[in-house]
Order: C-alpha cells, then structure tokens, then sequence
C-alpha cells in the first residue's frame, strides 16, 4: 500500500526563502488537521527538479517556474497550479563595522557580481574607486536557489550569471553568520534573514537608477514599489493532479491560503494586500494550470496583473 | 605386540548416534558459508564504494578534462562560468589538516609520552578512558564548537580573523584528533619491551631521558603509524570544516582565510538537491574518489607502518 | 612382554606425522594400546609425545595443513581413524581427552560435565543429570561439588578443575582417554589424587597418558613407551622398562644421564 | 679506581646534576598532564557552553514536542525517534554481519590470500571518511536501488559505517579466547559450529557488546553522510509504528518514510536566522553528547569488567 | 674465610624485600660484597636471586607498591642506598648492571656505549669517543667494531651484543656492576668470552652476578652464596662452597640432589 502512504504525507520541497512560511503552515495545519507534511529545503531549482520528477505535491519557489523546469515537468506529465503568497525584499547587507558603503548601485552591484568579476574584483576600490582598496569578501545564495536566480537576474542581467567564487550556500544561516563576522563581508538573502538578524548585519539601500535616492528594504517599500529592484514575489507551486485527487493537498492549500496573511507576517516576509489575495484565493478555486511568466524571471511585476496572464 | 592376531568383524560399526553424520555436515559448510558472505560484506562495501565513485567520475570526466581537474585553480562546478580545477579544495583540505595536526602531534605525542612513561598506574587507568571518551563526541558539536565559541575567540587576538576561517576549525580538528594519536602512539609506547627501558635506568637515566632516548626511537614506526592514520582522520573530517571554515573554494593556504575542503564542499552541495546525473552531482563523486584516494593512501602506509611496527616486538 | 593377557584396542602402523610448518615429528611408529591398561609415554621434551597422543582424537585436524601418514586402527571395529573418510568428530566421541593445564568452560561445573552430551544433543534432563553425577563421582568430585554444581568451575582450585576435566572427559562413555601430562600444572597432592584416579579409570577403559614424570610413569602405567626425535624406541611393560630396558638409549634416559 | 675521595667529590658532583634532570622530569610532566587535559578541557568547556546556552530548553515538553516555527515550543520528538528507529535498522543490519565476518576471520578463515583481501578491507574500510559513505548511501541506496531518502537508507548507511568497528572488536574479543578452550570442546566431539556457537561467541560477547555500542554511540553521532543522503526536513509527525495491533504485529511501512535524526535536527536549529533556535541546537547538542557519553562509558565500563572478571 | 683480604665495598644488613603482590621475596639476608672481587648468587628458580641482585640498582622502584625493608650500604662512603632519601638515578649511576637477555638500545653500537655518558649530560665528543673506545676494548668487543661502530646494536651476534650492554655498563665508570645470569641466552663459546671478561673485570671493579649454573660459578667467582626460598643459606669462598659447604641444603643443591 504504497501509494496510501504516499497519500497520507503531503510532500514540499523547494526553496529556503519561501520555507519558513510554509513551514508554519504545516505545523498549524497538521495541528489543526492531523496529516502528515514533509518540509524539505532544497532551494528553489532543486525543489522543482524533484516537483517535476513527481516526488513532491508542492514546490515553493522565490522566483517564477523556468522554460527549462517547465520543459521537465511537461515531460513527465505534471501540471501545476502557481500561486503566489507573499512578497520579498531580496536584501543585500554588510558587516555593521564597515562605515564606507552607504548605498549600492545597480551598477556597482552588477560590477562585484558579474561573471566577469570572477576572479578579478578583489577589493572594494575596485568597484567603486571613492572605496578603500581593503579585500572583498562575498556571501552569496547557492546555485540551486531561486534567490541566486532572481538576484543575477535582476542585478547582472541575466539568471544564473554570476561569478563563482563566493561562498555559496542554500543556507542563508551561513551567509548570515559569514558577513556578520567578517568586516569585509557583503552577501544578499531573503527579508526574513535579515530581519531576524538587523543587530548583526546592515542592510544596504539599494539605489535603482543613477540618481535616485538609495532605498532600505522594509515592508513599506516593498508594497510602494520603491525598493526596487529586488522586491519579488513568492510562489508555491502546486501539483494540479494532486489538488485533485489528493483532498489532504486541497485541504492544505485551502489552509495555506486562508492563514497565509497572519503567517507571513509572522515569519517577517511581507503579506499580500487584500485584494491580491483575493485574487489568488480565486485562482486557486479554479484550478487555472500553468504559469504568468513566460520562462524566465522578471523583475518588478504585480500579482494581479500576473494571475490575469494566465490562461 | 602389533603380531597379535586381529579378529576382523563383519563391517566397521559405526554407532548409531553418528547417523547424522552427512546432515552435520552439510550444515556445518552452509554455517561456513554464510559466515564468508558476511565476511565478504566488507569486499562487497569497498567494491560498491569503488565502483560508485569510478562510475559517477567516469561521466564526470567526460565533461571536464583530467588536465583542467588538476591544474586549473577554480572550482565553480555549479556556476554559469563553471571552472572544475579541484586544486583549491586540496589546499583547504590540506590546510586545515596542517593546522589540526600542527595541534595533535605535538600535543598528542606528548600526551603519549605522558601516559606511557610518566603516568602512574593509576593516572593511566582513569585518563585513558576518559581520553577513549572523546574520540566518541559527534563531531557536529565540535562543529558548532568551532564556530560560536573557538573562532569569536581567536578574534580577540586577531581582530581581522574572519568569521569562517581555517584556523578555528583546524584548532578544533586538531583536539579531536589528540586522543586518537595520543592513544595510539601510547599503545606503541606500551609494547617496547621492558627490558628496553630497565636497560635505559639501569644506566641512571631520568624518566625524560629514558622516555626520550630509549622507548621514543625505539616505538618511532608505531608513533609515525599513528601520525599517519590521524592525517588520515584529519583529511576526512566533514563537519567541524563544513560549519566553521566557510564553503568558498578558495586556493590559499593561509589559515586566516575561510576556504572549503573536499568534504565540505561535498556536504554543502548535498544539502542542495542533486539532480541524478548533473554534472554537480558528478562532481561531488570526482571530489569523493579523490579524497578516497588521500586517505586511502595515508591509511595504507599508516597500517603497513603499524604493522612493520608489530612485527618487531 | 610376560603380563600382555589383555586384546588390542588400538594400535597405530607405521604412523608418520607431519606438521605445516614440514616438519616431520613422528617416524614411522607402530604400537598397540591394550584394551583397560595404561600405557604411558615418556621421553625428553620436543621428542613428538604430545603429536603421538593427539594423533589418536586427530586434534591436529584443527590446525591447517598437517598430515598424517600410516594408520591408527581401533578395535574391535577395525576402524582407521585416521582414513579421511572417518569423521574426526566421531573419532573425538570415541576416544577423549585430558590436557596439561585444566582447561574446564567459563560455565558452571554441571554444564562443563554435561557439554559432550549436549554436544550429542541429548536433552532429557533426568539422563543428563544421571550421567553428570556419575562421571563426577567416576572422577572423584562428587563429594566435593555436589552442592555447588551451579557455581562456575572456574572457582574450583587446579586439582579440582583437573579432576573436573576427567569427568567431562568421562561424561561420554569413551572408549580411550588420553591424557597430556595431565600433572604437571598441579601441586604434588592434587598430583597425587589424578594418579589415583587414573588407576580407578584403568577398570572402565584404555588410557594413553604422556608425561615428563618417570616416577609417575613407573607408578601408574602398565606399559611405557619411550620415544626419542620422532621415533619409538622402546615399548614394553614398564617395570621392564625401569628396571632392564633393552635399549642403551632408554636406560640413558630413565638414569637421568641425558635428557 | 676509585679512590675514597674521588668517589665522594664524584658523588656531590652527580647529586647537582640528577636534581637537574629531575627538574627536567617534572617539567615534563606538568606539560604531559597539560596536553591530555585539553583535549578534556575542551570537552567540558564545549559542554558547559552547551548546557549554559541550552539549558531554558531542559524539560520534558522538548522530548515530547514535535519541532515549530517557535523556538520555545520546538521539540526533538520526531528527531529522537527518528534517531532510535534508524539506529534499529543499524543494529540489524550492522551487528549479525558484523559479528558473522569476525567469526569467520578468526574461526574460519584460512590463511591465505583471500583472508588477507578481507583482512585489508576490513582495516580501510575503517579508514573511509564518513562523508564517502554518505555518497555511497546516495548513489547505491539512494538511486541506484530507489530506496530513497528513508529510514532504510540511513540505517543501512550507517550499518555500513559501522560495520568494520563491530567486526574489529568482535575479532579482538575473539582472539582472548585461549585456544585450550577450544581444543578442550573439540576433544569432547563438538563440531566447529558448535564450538563457536556455545563457546567462543558465547565468551567474546562482552566484547562484542562493548564494539556494538560504540560503533552505535558512533552512528547515533553521525551527520554529514545523513546530509548527503538528503536528510535535512522539517518533519513534525512519527514514522507508522514498526509494530502493529494486528498480526504479524511487524509493520515494515516505516522503513521507507522520511525522517530527522538528533544532530541534523540540531544542524537545521543551527541555520536558522531566529536565535531563539540557537538555544534548541545547543540543548539537543548537549543531549547528543550525554546519550554518546553514556554509551561509550558503558562500553568502557564493560571493557573494565569484562578484562577483570575474565582471567583466563 | 680464609682468602677475605680485601675491604668491603657495599653489604645487605637485614634486608627483607615484598613484591607489591605482598610477596615476602627476601627475608632478613645480611651478606658483603668485597671490593674487586666476584660474588655468585646460586640456588633454585625462584629463590630470590634476581629480587636481591635488583635491589643494589633499585631496579624495583620502577614497578609501584614493591617494598625494601632493612640497608644496603656502600663504602667507603656508608651511604644507605636504600633510604627514601637516597635517589635511585644516583644509585644507578654508582652500580651499573647487566641483564640476562642482551638489551642493547635501538641505537648504533657507539650510541648504546654513549648512552651512558649523554644521559650524565656529557657533551664533548673527544671525551666520549675516548670512553666509548676504552669501554668497547674493556668489554673485549672493540677489535670486532671498531670498523662498524655506526651500525644498528641489533646486527651484532648476541654474544657480541651482550659485551655490547657490558661496554655500555663500563663505559661510566661504575663502582659495582651486577650480572643478573649474563650467559643464560648465550651459546657455549659466547659464554666462554663472557666469563673470561668477569674475570679482568675483576681488577677494576666489584662484580654480584646470579647464576644458574653451578659450573659457571665455581669458575668465576671468588665468593657464592647460596639462598633457598628468600633466605640465605650460606656465604663462603667459592672453593669452600663446592668443595666442603657447610650446610646439609647447600651441598645437596650442588651435587644436583635437590632442585
Ligand atoms: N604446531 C607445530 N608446528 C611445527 N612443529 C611443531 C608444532 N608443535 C610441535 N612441533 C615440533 O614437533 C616436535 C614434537 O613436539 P611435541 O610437542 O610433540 O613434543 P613433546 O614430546 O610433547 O615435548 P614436551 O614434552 O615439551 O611437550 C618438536 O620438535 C616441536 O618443535
Ligand atoms: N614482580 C613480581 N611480583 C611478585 N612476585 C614476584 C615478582 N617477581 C618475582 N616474584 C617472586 O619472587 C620470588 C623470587 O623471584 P626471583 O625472580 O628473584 O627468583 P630467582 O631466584 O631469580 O629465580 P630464577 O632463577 O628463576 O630467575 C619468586 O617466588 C617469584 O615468583
Ligand atoms: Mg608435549
Ligand atoms: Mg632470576
Ligand atoms: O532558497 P531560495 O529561496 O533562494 O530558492
């Protein structure tokens, strides 16, 4: 009766900034409702690799589902119902010690993180000649991580191009630890990280365009639009042959869903405005398969418009 | 007397209770031979470690050149640029385990001489243990050890010391390591023969003297086995170096950087997913066969060491 | 050889041993052993006297590599027990054996006695229980086990745990005993008691008993065998041999001159 | 030659100098007993910091709590019987094999090339870093044999690292077994099978027991090759029961479920952002290291006995 | 004692000896040892002779809970070598010894003659290659080194390496040396070499040497004592000792009645 079993655990996978919302999900609703739920932490891409090889019932995701995942899941016949759940400020911080950086550019982040940077850009004078000529030392998210994605997306261009020499880690624990203890330190994670840890790491404000002022990310600018552009979006991804034949995954979604205002923002991340959760509660009732994005991430877009785009 | 006259019965009577003979036997080779094939669990162990790191190495080195795993002086198997150069994990792995037995051989040799010479009867009947104790504590703590509590430390004397570093861990490493050495070169010490040591205070030596000119020189194979098989130990250990010494590939051997050893990075890539026939996936077996062959490497001269060592007394 | 009135029990022909290592330790020996006599075998150390004895319950079967060569038949079966088609488990129920250091079980002194027949897989506990007060009171323990026959034999003292050794030995019925100077750990009066006792056994079966002791070969044996780099020398009734041994050798020997 | 004066003023010249080769001696000591100590020094201090940090967390509620988003009320209970359940597949799987392969090495064995091979396996094997099998864990239980990421394959993984520390002191126990012993159960007609069997496992089993508790004191330790078979979820429910209400009363449906053991309960407390979790991962580190203390002790304990009551 | 003319160098008063078992090894034994002359220790396995000749070095100190209860006293300098106050280094640096197996160091053959002078801190190397020769040609051993003086101890036959550790005795200088049955693991002609060395010795220094063999002592030394079970049973010139002894005990021991 292994396919009883594999019935009675909702199984979840996928990425780290996404998974401490769902994790007090699971723990209220397996109180709630005594079904098993797995939690697993894999990071966004990973989560889908499993998502589309049909072991998981749901991935969550820091950035949109790719041409390639899609392909994936395609071939192995798995629909999925995209839903996303509340918003991230992806945030780039500093050791507390380092006095020199008030803000980061686009362009000055592009220039320590670009591919071409590998190797080459070892102090900060070499990103910004006004900068001491002291070493630099760079914490970042792992490959397989959604948050790796959308930040080389956002900042270099172009997802998945980054240098490589940097500690890489899908868990932003040890990027926490590496820049809160290093004065040359500078790395980027999910809000939540950060502001479990504001006494131990600095956030930088991001200044978008050349001139504009420099932003901090906070739930304010977030849901204003001016921290940009590393505000995004968080997704769970749902099998949609499972929210149909499985009534615990409904039911878990239907949870999800309904307590996600209060979870979300207990967990630090920033929750959706009414009126989009709204939308998403109905695009779940209609069980709407496939994805707003065309593939590829994209940065700086409304959940309304979003859910409209998907057919 | 042989001449005696022998009266030859019918048939050799074989008692009854013997009957059973050809079932004993039976049984007797079906006990043997599964008691082999759990004897050759362990041959079955090593070939599948074998096999499985050959295999998985085999494809990842249809992707990368034997030459750039060698030379090149990157290791960003999973990145966009990706570079597979494994040189800068052998340098973290080397160089922790420099620092860890710059820790344990002197300290553990000491420690060895200590219990082996100096020791009272006693003493070494309550250390010993104690000592045995230690080489039992899960080495995640001492990863959390090095960490939280070992490295914020060495920032004191060294405000520059990174967070993740080499040193700490190392230091730890090298303290967990003390008791596998210490233990191992006082067994050593242990089996020179007494005779060898009244020899040494018949003459009007002291304990040092006696401890360093006699049973040092005479248990040197033993001792050395026993720094080898504790390199060995060093070059394999995962988490104290994959919590506390950073995850950055990195070629240096200054132990004031944080860098990432071959086990480290081994684990930091397997708490991601591993999707089965990437060529992350393959890499963290390439970086799997070539630890295998550090440490097999230093356990093999360790135990024909030991051995040779045995062999002498 | 005037007191030879008693049937062969087992006699070997020409027996040839060879240990791994090549070396040749018995040459070509050929004696009989009578049915309820002792027969001892003396000579000086490293001679083959241990070999010879554990010949008969092919004890060297255990370690790999040793040959035997020539027969050692029994009677009245006219079995070889040496031929590779015997089983030398059945030639051990047959013919049992007391070593030169007691060496009983880390287990109590009921199940050291009780192990062969265990070991024969007899389980109605009346009949072990029979057979094991038998054999001790045949070795002359009862008395002083019987009210501890739980206790471990380890506690018992070497003369104890010797005599021990002989009712385990016993236990089974055997047709031989062999003994591997079965004193020679012991103190002169637990010496004393298993010499006594091996004169009682002489009534029940035959016995084959090695030993460095001439005082205790002239005492207890009827006939002695001297053995000297493998070879037998002299066999005979032992009183001949202590007091007119046909061969210069063994006189040498007995007198102390060498050896 | 020595006259009576040489002798004398020879005497007070060698008193100067043994009390200088003596300072030496102590020196030495102090130094000896101070590098032994470390290694305990540390011990405690890492316990100390471990119960200091740990200890608001010290209550029945944390064995008894499945693990949450909040700290405080966070417990190990699926961690501790995911640790128990997987250490039970160890022992199945570790101790019979085990034990059988000593058996045969000292017992059966002959001596020629083939003994040597398993010989030198078994002396590597005992060599092989842990992490190496953890990738043997992921490419042949993991893939190659779709096990999956299960209590199965971790016990079996762990049964794998172990199995060379129970085979070694299984062989050492063995070994103390004089071969008068055994020559005395052959001579009575006992068969090989019978004489391992009634005697030599029989005697060697304190030992044996000794080398099963630490290889399990080892195993229960363990992280990395449990990371590397993919062990790192938030798992807040039980494993189905191993056994059942109904016969055959053995349920084996536990052994593919996922699972989280001690330390990587404490790994993932340890990644958290929220320090609230740091105080958990200390609490259990200080557990992981009382339950390995306890069994090493008694193992050590054992040994103790074992070496004092057995004189052969 | 006729042939006593010359002074006493150390001498037992009263010496009792427990072995940390609680074992009473020597009981009251009050003997000299007369200075330049050679002293033989004979008497049964067991008897205590090894347990005395090791309490002049102090040998048992090195195995806790053994205990010396009376003197052993030197001359001419009345020093008490047993007394708590006394350190044994000292004594050990005064009374040198000589084991029954060769134990040379694992060093090379001038290293092991050296051994001595290093461990006195001696560090000029004229000085020790002059001692080392003078030791090597004293224990008749340079003419076979000479040439090989660096290569490893153990190479050397072990007659050779047993002049080797009486070299390495000499080498200091010693006031006394103690030979604990020097030829026991020796062949005939190594002991022959050996023997004749104890007897130039004998000019220099004060020898104590334990003995097996009665032979060997009637031929090298000058005075024997014979113990039995802890005690010493009589003490004379050699020449008396086996021609005329003056115990019952003794005498049966010498003629091979007993032991
Ligand atoms: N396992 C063995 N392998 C090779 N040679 C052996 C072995 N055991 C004994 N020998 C040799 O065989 C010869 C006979 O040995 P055996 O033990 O039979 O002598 P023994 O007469 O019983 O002497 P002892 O009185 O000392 O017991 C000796 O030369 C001995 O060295
Ligand atoms: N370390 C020890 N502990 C306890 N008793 C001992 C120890 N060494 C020797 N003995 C006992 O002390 C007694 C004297 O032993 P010792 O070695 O002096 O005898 P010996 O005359 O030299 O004999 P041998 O000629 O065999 O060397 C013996 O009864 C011996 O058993
Ligand atoms: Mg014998
Ligand atoms: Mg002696
Ligand atoms: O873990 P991620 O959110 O970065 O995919």
């Amino acid at each position: 009766d292994a396919a009883a079993n594999k019935n009675d655990i909702i199984r979840i996978d996928g990425s780290s900034t996404v998974y401490p919302i769902t994790e007090a999900v699971a723990e209220e609703f397996q109180k709630a409702k005594r079904i098993k739920v797995t939690v697993g932490i894999s990071g966004t891409g990973g989560g889908f690799k499993k998502f589309c090889r049909g072991e998981t019932d749901i991935s969550e995701a820091s950035r949109p589902i790719l041409a390639k995942e899609m392909e994936a899941c395609k071939a192995a016949g798995i629909e999925f119902i995209e839903l996303p759940v509340a918003y991230d400020a992806l945030t780039v911080v500093i050791n507390p010690k380092n006095t020199f950086i008030k803000s980061f550019t686009v362009e000055e982040l592009k220039k320590l993180w670009e591919p071409e940077a590998q190797g080459t850009i070892k102090t900060w004078k070499q990103v910004n000649p006004s900068w001491p000529d002291t070493p630099v030392k760079l914490f970042g998210a792992g490959s397989d991580s959604g948050t790796f994605d959308y930040f080389t997306e956002a900042i270099v261009g172009k997802a998945k191009s980054s240098r490589g020499d940097f500690t890489a880690s899908e868990d932003d624990n040890v990027l926490v630890q590496g820049v809160a203890s290093d004065i040359a330190a500078t790395g980027y994670f999910g809000y939540a990280y950060y502001e479990e840890n504001s006494s131990r790491v600095k956030a930088v404000p991001i200044v978008a365009k050349a001139g504009a002022p420099g932003v901090l990310p906070s739930r304010e600018t977030v849901m204003n639009g001016t921290y940009q552009p590393l505000s995004r979006p968080l997704f769970i991804y749902v099998s949609a042959n499972a929210a149909k034949s499985n009534p615990n995954v409904k039911a878990f979604i239907d949870f999800y869903l309904a307590n996600s205002k209060e979870l979300v923002e207990e967990v630090k991340y920033v929750a959706l405005p009414a009126n989009e959760y709204a939308a998403v509660n109905d695009h779940w009732k209609s069980q709407k398969v496939g994805t707003g994005f065309n593939g590829e991430p994209e940065v700086g877009v409304k959940i309304t418009d979003l859910l409209k785009r998907i057919k | 007397m042989a001449s005696q006259v022998l009266q030859k019965p019918a048939e050799p009577t074989i008692s009854a209770r013997l009957a059973k003979n050809v079932r004993r036997h039976v049984l007797e080779r079906v006990i043997e031979f599964i008691l082999m094939l759990a004897a050759l669990s362990a041959v079955a162990t090593t070939i599948s470690i074998v096999v499985i790191l050959l295999y998985e190495s085999f494809t990842f080195f249809e992707h990368v050149s034997l030459w750039d795993f060698l030379t090149d002086t990157q290791w960003t198997p999973l990145f966009e640029n990706a570079h597979y150069g494994i040189l800068p994990l052998v340098s973290g792995t080397l160089t922790t385990s420099a620092i860890a037995l710059a820790v344990a051989i002197p300290l553990g040799t000491i420690g060895a001489i200590y219990l082996s010479e100096f020791a009272s009867h006693r003493t070494r009947e309550i250390v010993k243990p104690i000592l045995e104790l230690l080489i039992g504590v899960p080495t995640v703590v001492f990863g959390y050890f090095a960490l939280l509590f070992v490295t914020p430390l060495l920032q004191r004397i060294f405000p520059e010391l990174p967070g993740f570093n080499m040193l700490g861990p190392g230091i730890v490493m090298g303290i967990m390591i003390i008791p596998y050495i210490s233990s191992m070169a006082e067994d050593a010490m242990r089996s020179v023969p007494m005779s060898m040591r009244e020899g040494s205070y018949a003459m009007g030596a002291t304990r040092f003297q006696t401890a360093i000119r006699v049973v040092a020189p005479a248990a040197i194979s033993g001792i050395i086995a026993a720094y080898i098989l504790g390199i060995s130990r060093a070059v394999g250990e995962t988490m104290v170096v994959a919590l506390a010494a950073g995850q950055q590939p990195n070629l240096t051997f200054n132990p004031m950087e944080s860098a990432a050893t071959i086990t480290a990075y081994i684990v930091q890539v397997a708490m991601g997913d591993l999707p089965h026939g990437s060529v992350g996936y393959q890499s963290i077996f390439a970086a799997g066969l070539v630890l295998m062959l550090m440490t097999l490497t230093f356990n093999i001269i360790g135990h024909i060491t030991r051995k040779k060592f045995r062999e002498t007394y | 050889m005037a007191t030879i009135t008693s049937p062969v029990k087992a006699e070997s022909r020409d027996l040839n041993f060879y240990y791994s290592s090549g070396h040749k330790a018995l040459k070509g020996i050929s004696m009989a052993l009578y049915e309820k006599r002792i027969t001892a075998l003396i000579g000086p150390s490293g001679c083959g006297k241990s070999t010879f004895l554990r010949c008969f319950n092919r004890m060297h079967d255990l370690y790999p590599g040793n040959k035997y060569d020539g027969q050692i038949v029994m009677h009245p079966d006219n079995t070889n027990i040496l031929d590779s088609g015997v089983d030398p488990i059945e030639v051990r129920m047959r013919i049992s054996m007391v070593f030169q250091k007691p060496n009983p079980f880390p287990k109590s002194i009921y199940e050291n006695v009780a192990y062969g027949l265990r070991v024969r897989g007899e389980r109605n506990k009346r009949v072990v229980d029979d057979k094991v007060e038998e054999a001790l009171k045949g070795a002359a323990l009862w008395d002083e086990v019987k009210n501890r026959l739980h206790d471990l034999a380890f506690n018992l003292s070497g003369g104890q745990q010797q005599r021990l050794c002989i009712a385990r030995a016993l236990a089974t019925d055997p047709e031989i005993m062999l003994f591997d100077e079965p004193t020679s750990a012991l103190d002169p009066i637990a010496t004393a008691s298993i010499e006594e006792l091996m004169s009682e056994l002489r009534n029940k079966l035959t016995i084959l008993v090695v030993t460095h002791n001439m005082q205790q070969a002239a005492r207890v044996s009827d006939y002695t065998a001297y053995m000297y780099l493998g070879e037998l020398i002299e066999y005979d009734d032992t009183d001949k041999i202590f007091t007119n041994p046909g061969r210069k050798e063994t006189e040498d020997y007995i007198t102390g001159k060498f050896g | 030659m020595t006259t009576q004066a040489s002798v004398l003023a020879n005497l007070a010249e060698v008193r100067a100098m043994i009390r200088k080769h003596k300072r030496n001696d102590f020196i030495f000591s102090i130094i000896g007993l101070l590098a032994l100590m470390l290694g305990l020094l540390t011990l405690f201090t890492l316990f100390i910091d471990l119960v200091a940090t740990g200890y608001p967390r010290f209550s029945l509620d944390f064995l008894t709590n499945y693990p949450s988003r909040k700290a405080a009320h966070a417990g190990l209970l699926s961690a501790w019987v995911g640790s128990l359940l997987v250490m039970l597949v160890t022992f199945i799987s570790a101790v019979p094999m085990g034990v059988a392969a000593g058996v045969y090495l000292e017992e059966y064995a002959p001596k020629n090339w083939f003994s040597d091979l398993i010989e030198i396996n078994v002396t590597n094997l005992a060599g092989v870093p842990s992490i190496v099998y953890g990738l043997l864990a992921l490419g042949l239980f993991v893939y190659g044999l779709g096990f999956g990421e299960s209590i199965l394959t971790a016990g079996l993984t762990l049964g794998l690292l172990i199995l060379p520390i129970v085979i070694v002191n299984t062989r050492e126990s063995i070994r103390g077994i004089p071969i008068a012993i055994r020559e005395a159960a052959y001579a009575v007609g006992a068969t090989k099978w019978q004489v391992v069997f009634h005697h030599v496992l029989h005697y060697a089993s304190g030992g044996i027991l000794t080398g099963v508790i630490i290889g399990m004191a080892r195993a229960i330790g363990e992280t990395a090759p449990i990371i590397t078979i993919g062990a790192l979820t938030f798992i807040a429910f039980l494993p189905p029961s191993p056994v059942s209400d109904v016969a055959p009363f053995i349920n084996v449906e536990w052994l593919s479920s996922g699972f989280t053991v001690l330390p990587i309960q404490m790994f993932n407390w340890l990644s958290r952002p929220d320090h609230a979790f740091h105080i958990n991962a200390a609490a259990t580190g200080a557990l992981i290291i009382v339950v390995t203390l306890l069994m090493n002790a008694t193992a050590i304990w054992l040994r103790y006995r074992i070496r004092k009551n057995i004189k052969w």
